[in-house]
């Protein structure tokens, strides 16, 4: 029986889990950076982690840093550069192997919204949202262009819809080869890690099916809590609880406790 | 002869400003670098009807839109981050008040770089796809919009891809680390888009924290991002991003986020804002003693001054930036 | 833990080159920066049918194209400013053994803007309508030339543009000022398109003047503009750029530029150069006794050394670097 | 009588006027140079100079500049960029008021040539040239790009021609309003100043016509060594000789003597 550990703690380290050693990787804020300095710190000590910022070769001091651009992942970087260099350079050329990004809205396809809320669909047209969100920041640059893309979310019913209203942030649009209308150079969402469990996009389809359950979820407590008829993969299983090296790892990058707060 | 461009923050706003205008700040970070000092005199002189181009909206964004003198803006990323949702904005905009263009953090920055190229179009492989090229907040019966982000098509394979529209804000009011009474400036930290918009802009003004000796620039001509030729007036005005931080001067200050956010989130809440805030101060000097000595002693002594080391010793006393304003003002 | 790069020129053009290859060197520039130091390894290793991306002709390509080992190249400019033509490029190319396929020094960089952000093409707005566009040394046979610079049409306005194809060069050697044994690298002096190369080629080594600590990065993070995560190999490399000069470390060499020149003008003096200057030297020791003690001496103690003072505490001693090397041929 | 000067040196002179106080100029290397920060010694304080190395601030130190990059342009300067800014962000976007640039071959339209000598015309194709010259350079951008061009070349029959063998750098083209049909930014050639006098466009043909000569030069002597049946402005008249203010501004910037030579 190991130690005690949040879901948001379980959530870090599956997302963590995600990215390999060597990569090129782009975090966001939060929790996103929490998983990827964990994988750093736990599995991946070549991996090549970059922010939005353009901020290269630094660790987070002083705390969980307030954002991409935040002194406290400013004071030991090799390198500063641009949002042209990290996004442009790096992310939208294909350059980048794999990033996280979160969701305040998520469906079946891994289309993320993170731009409104609005009452019902918004229509043939443009309208404002009842609750405006913050916009697609570099998600969408990351979802076009990263070889892959995690998508970290707390698996709540409003979240998981079977269609986004607003698609801030490509995944697999209308499912199936939609994408390549496009000619994205990115893969799309390979998992969407949840608070419940893992969903991974069918091969074909590209409908995310769930691919796991956590030592302290369910499949019934995981579908109640998506918005579709959730489909569940043949190999889904549970997914191991982490591993005493595994939390001391992600405990030591989560100075402030930020994930053990709920 | 160069000429010192070194003027008070409130003559530059004066002269560079009007109603209505296309306003850039830079880095537009929404919890580091920001002119945020620029845009509290802009509410200071009552300037209105801003349309706003910030990267991502910062406090500054969040105050304007506030107060109400932002009708029209565009954005790569509208919240402060860590700090959550940026209330004041967010209340311009479900208000509808306030026609919030929706972008990405590259999208900004490729619009800049076409905008200082002079091109027609930039081509656009994000963004594409999503309801950032479907819907137009400012073509709101247009669906899908088709002026926000054509298709052009690859003249090479015949693949079609999108097309950015090129930005060349009006005015951009540029926050530096450090800068020299010219105009040359010194950025720590990323850059984000500073250097495009210094390109894209039709005239800019750098608001320094610091204000540094010429020596200084000709001992690091390749920290100076943004030469001389490119600057209309330089503002001298410590802690210009507070309460967001600068790295190398000072750190965030957590308190006065929290507080200002708050604040903004009512209409009350913005009056006393910038009652407090934004109207009290009429120099350098009170404008610290309301942000509080010791705050400001403690936010300088962060984790990253030791970036600033290398050029402590050009770094020009307040009496000294006194003086060449002066010397200014006569000439 | 980031593994140190340092390796050897030798070792450095062993693994990372071919022949055929699309080579790019960086920056060059003509009488400045250029990672000349890799050509003449390319010559000694016996590379040949080399397609070279110079942004400018340098002395580097003026000797392989003498020596008869380039087969295509694209430059912005083929002189040698104000030493003249270059004798060896023109040599090959009046003799029609290598295709010389002309750009604008702007169009290189431009075509490595669009190859670093994986765009099928870039708006042109210069090189348009001369014969830069219509006629092209790599289709001989089109007139106009099609597919040199197509036309792209604006979807904003319907207006015509032109389209250059972006570049993408399999291997890039970037000569660099100062690099840490990651790949983290400053550059003194214009970047010229450094930047953008840095970013548009498919593997990158950079070849540095002088190995610094990266405690150096870390105190100047704005200053480097080549992060450790592009960098393949790094090449520990003093005087790389002679007989051109290096911001801040050598003076160009006068004498030298011309001698060299003079030489590649024809086939015997060719010949003789290669003799006297690519094969004799051993490691680079031998190679600094083979420029001259004296004229090393001389050439760095130019009116732009001043701009090294700020690193010279974290240069690494050639003993210091020798243990890297071992240290890291031993792991 | 004034003191004695060179054709050279009068050639600098005559294209430094062109350039204003307080203009954002591009200069080349060379004579370019010479002129350029002759202007600025002697009447243009402000004159904003520049190189498309994008080296800012600087003036030479310890004789003529080997090239735009060299080490004598950039022992004092305030700001090093790139070709992408000096030649895209402040030529190309056509920011740049003035630029002076050189030629080997220039036409009656004020087309530039700086790439090969052909024996005769090169025909439908491309062909490798006789004598292959040093090609275009920043002097494409500054053509397309800068408010105006000033060119500057040595006054000899074979320099003049009735059509360049290869556009380098592109003037008028055909003349008259040939050039919008490619929506150039760029005003054109304002001037030719040459060895031996000054040509200026025609406001509507834009065909080169002789606008002044030198007091040691005559029209005969320029007609005689011009391609083309040069055409005389009714307003053509004898330029001024330097001034010792003029001659004393660009001795000091021609350290070396270079203008002295020949």
């Amino acid at each position: 029986m190991t130690e005690s550990f949040t879901r948001q703690e379980m959530m870090a380290i599956a997302t963590g889990r995600e990215i390999r050693d060597g990569e090129l990787a782009i975090f966001g804020v939060g929790l996103s950076m929490l998983a990827g300095y964990f994988a750093k710190e736990h599995h991946g000590p070549n991996i090549r982690a970059m922010t939005e910022g353009g901020v290269y070769g630094s660790t987070p001091v002083g705390g969980l840093p307030w954002g991409i651009e935040c002194n406290r992942i400013s004071s030991n970087a090799t390198s500063f550069t641009s949002a042209l260099d990290a996004l442009g350079f790096l992310v939208a050329s294909g350059r980048c192997d794999v990033g996280i990004i979160g969701a305040a809205q998520v469906d079946k396809f891994g289309n993320v919204n993170t731009t409104g809320v609005w009452d019902g669909d918004i229509g043939d047209h443009y309208r404002t949202p009842k609750t405006r969100l913050t916009g697609a920041g570099g998600a969408n640059d990351i979802a076009c262009g990263a070889g892959r893309v995690v998508i970290m979310v707390t698996h709540e019913p409003k979240r998981f819809a079977e269609r986004v209203t607003y698609v801030s942030s490509p995944g697999y649009l209308e499912g199936g080869d939609a994408r390549s209308r496009y000619g994205f150079v990115g893969g799309g969402p390979s998992a969407i890690v949840t608070t419940l469990g893992i969903l991974r996009p069918h091969p074909d389809t590209k409908e995310f099916q769930l691919d796991g359950w956590y030592s302290f979820s369910s499949v019934e407590e995981i579908r109640a809590n998506t918005g579709w008829d959730l489909k569940v993969a043949d190999h889904a299983a549970v997914i191991p609880e982490p591993t005493a090296a595994e939390l001391a790892a992600l405990r030591k990058v989560d100075v402030t406790g930020a994930l053990r707060k709920h | 002869m160069s000429q010192s461009k070194l003027i008070t923050l409130a003559e530059a706003v004066r002269r560079t400003t009007w109603d209505g205008m296309q306003y850039a700040s830079g880095a537009a970070l929404p919890v580091g670098s920001d002119a945020i000092a620029f845009g509290r005199e802009l509410l200071r002189q009552g300037r209105r009807d801003l349309h706003a181009i910030f990267h991502c909206n910062t406090q500054q964004l969040n105050l304007l839109a506030a107060a109400g003198v932002v009708s029209k803006a565009e954005c790569g990323f509208s919240g402060l981050e860590v700090f959550g949702f940026a209330n004041g904005l967010r209340r311009a905009v479900e208000s509808g008040q306030l026609a919030l263009e929706d972008w990405s953090n590259l999208a900004i920055p490729l619009r800049l770089l076409g905008g200082a190229l002079n091109w027609p179009f930039v081509p656009a492989t994000v963004n594409i796809g999503s309801d950032i090229q479907d819907r137009s907040a400012f073509a709101p019966d247009q669906y899908p919009a088709q002026g926000k982000i054509p298709t052009v098509t690859d003249p090479f394979t015949g693949r079609q891809i999108g097309a950015f529209s090129p930005l060349k804000p009006d005015v951009a009011a540029i926050h530096v680390s450090l800068a020299d009474p010219l105009g040359n400036s010194i950025i720590l930290g990323t850059e984000w888009s500073r250097f495009e918009l210094s390109r894209a802009a039709k005239r800019v003004v750098v608001i320094a924290d610091a204000i540094v000796d010429t020596d200084c620039m000709r001992q690091f001509p390749n920290l100076v991002r943004i030469p001389d030729i490119l600057v209309e007036a330089v503002v001298y005005w410590p802690f210009a991003a507070w309460p967001q931080g600068s790295p190398g001067l000072y750190d965030i200050d957590e308190d006065h986020m929290r507080l200002m956010n708050k604040a903004l989130g009512t209409v009350e809440g913005t009056e006393s804002y910038v009652r407090d805030f934004v109207t009290p101060y009429t120099d350098v000097d009170s404008y610290l003693d309301m942000i509080g000595r010791d705050t400001v002693k403690r936010l300088s002594q962060g984790s990253t001054s030791f970036l600033l080391d290398p050029y402590r010793r050009w770094i020009k006393s307040p009496d000294e930036v006194a003086q060449l304003l002066n010397s200014n003002e006569a000439s």
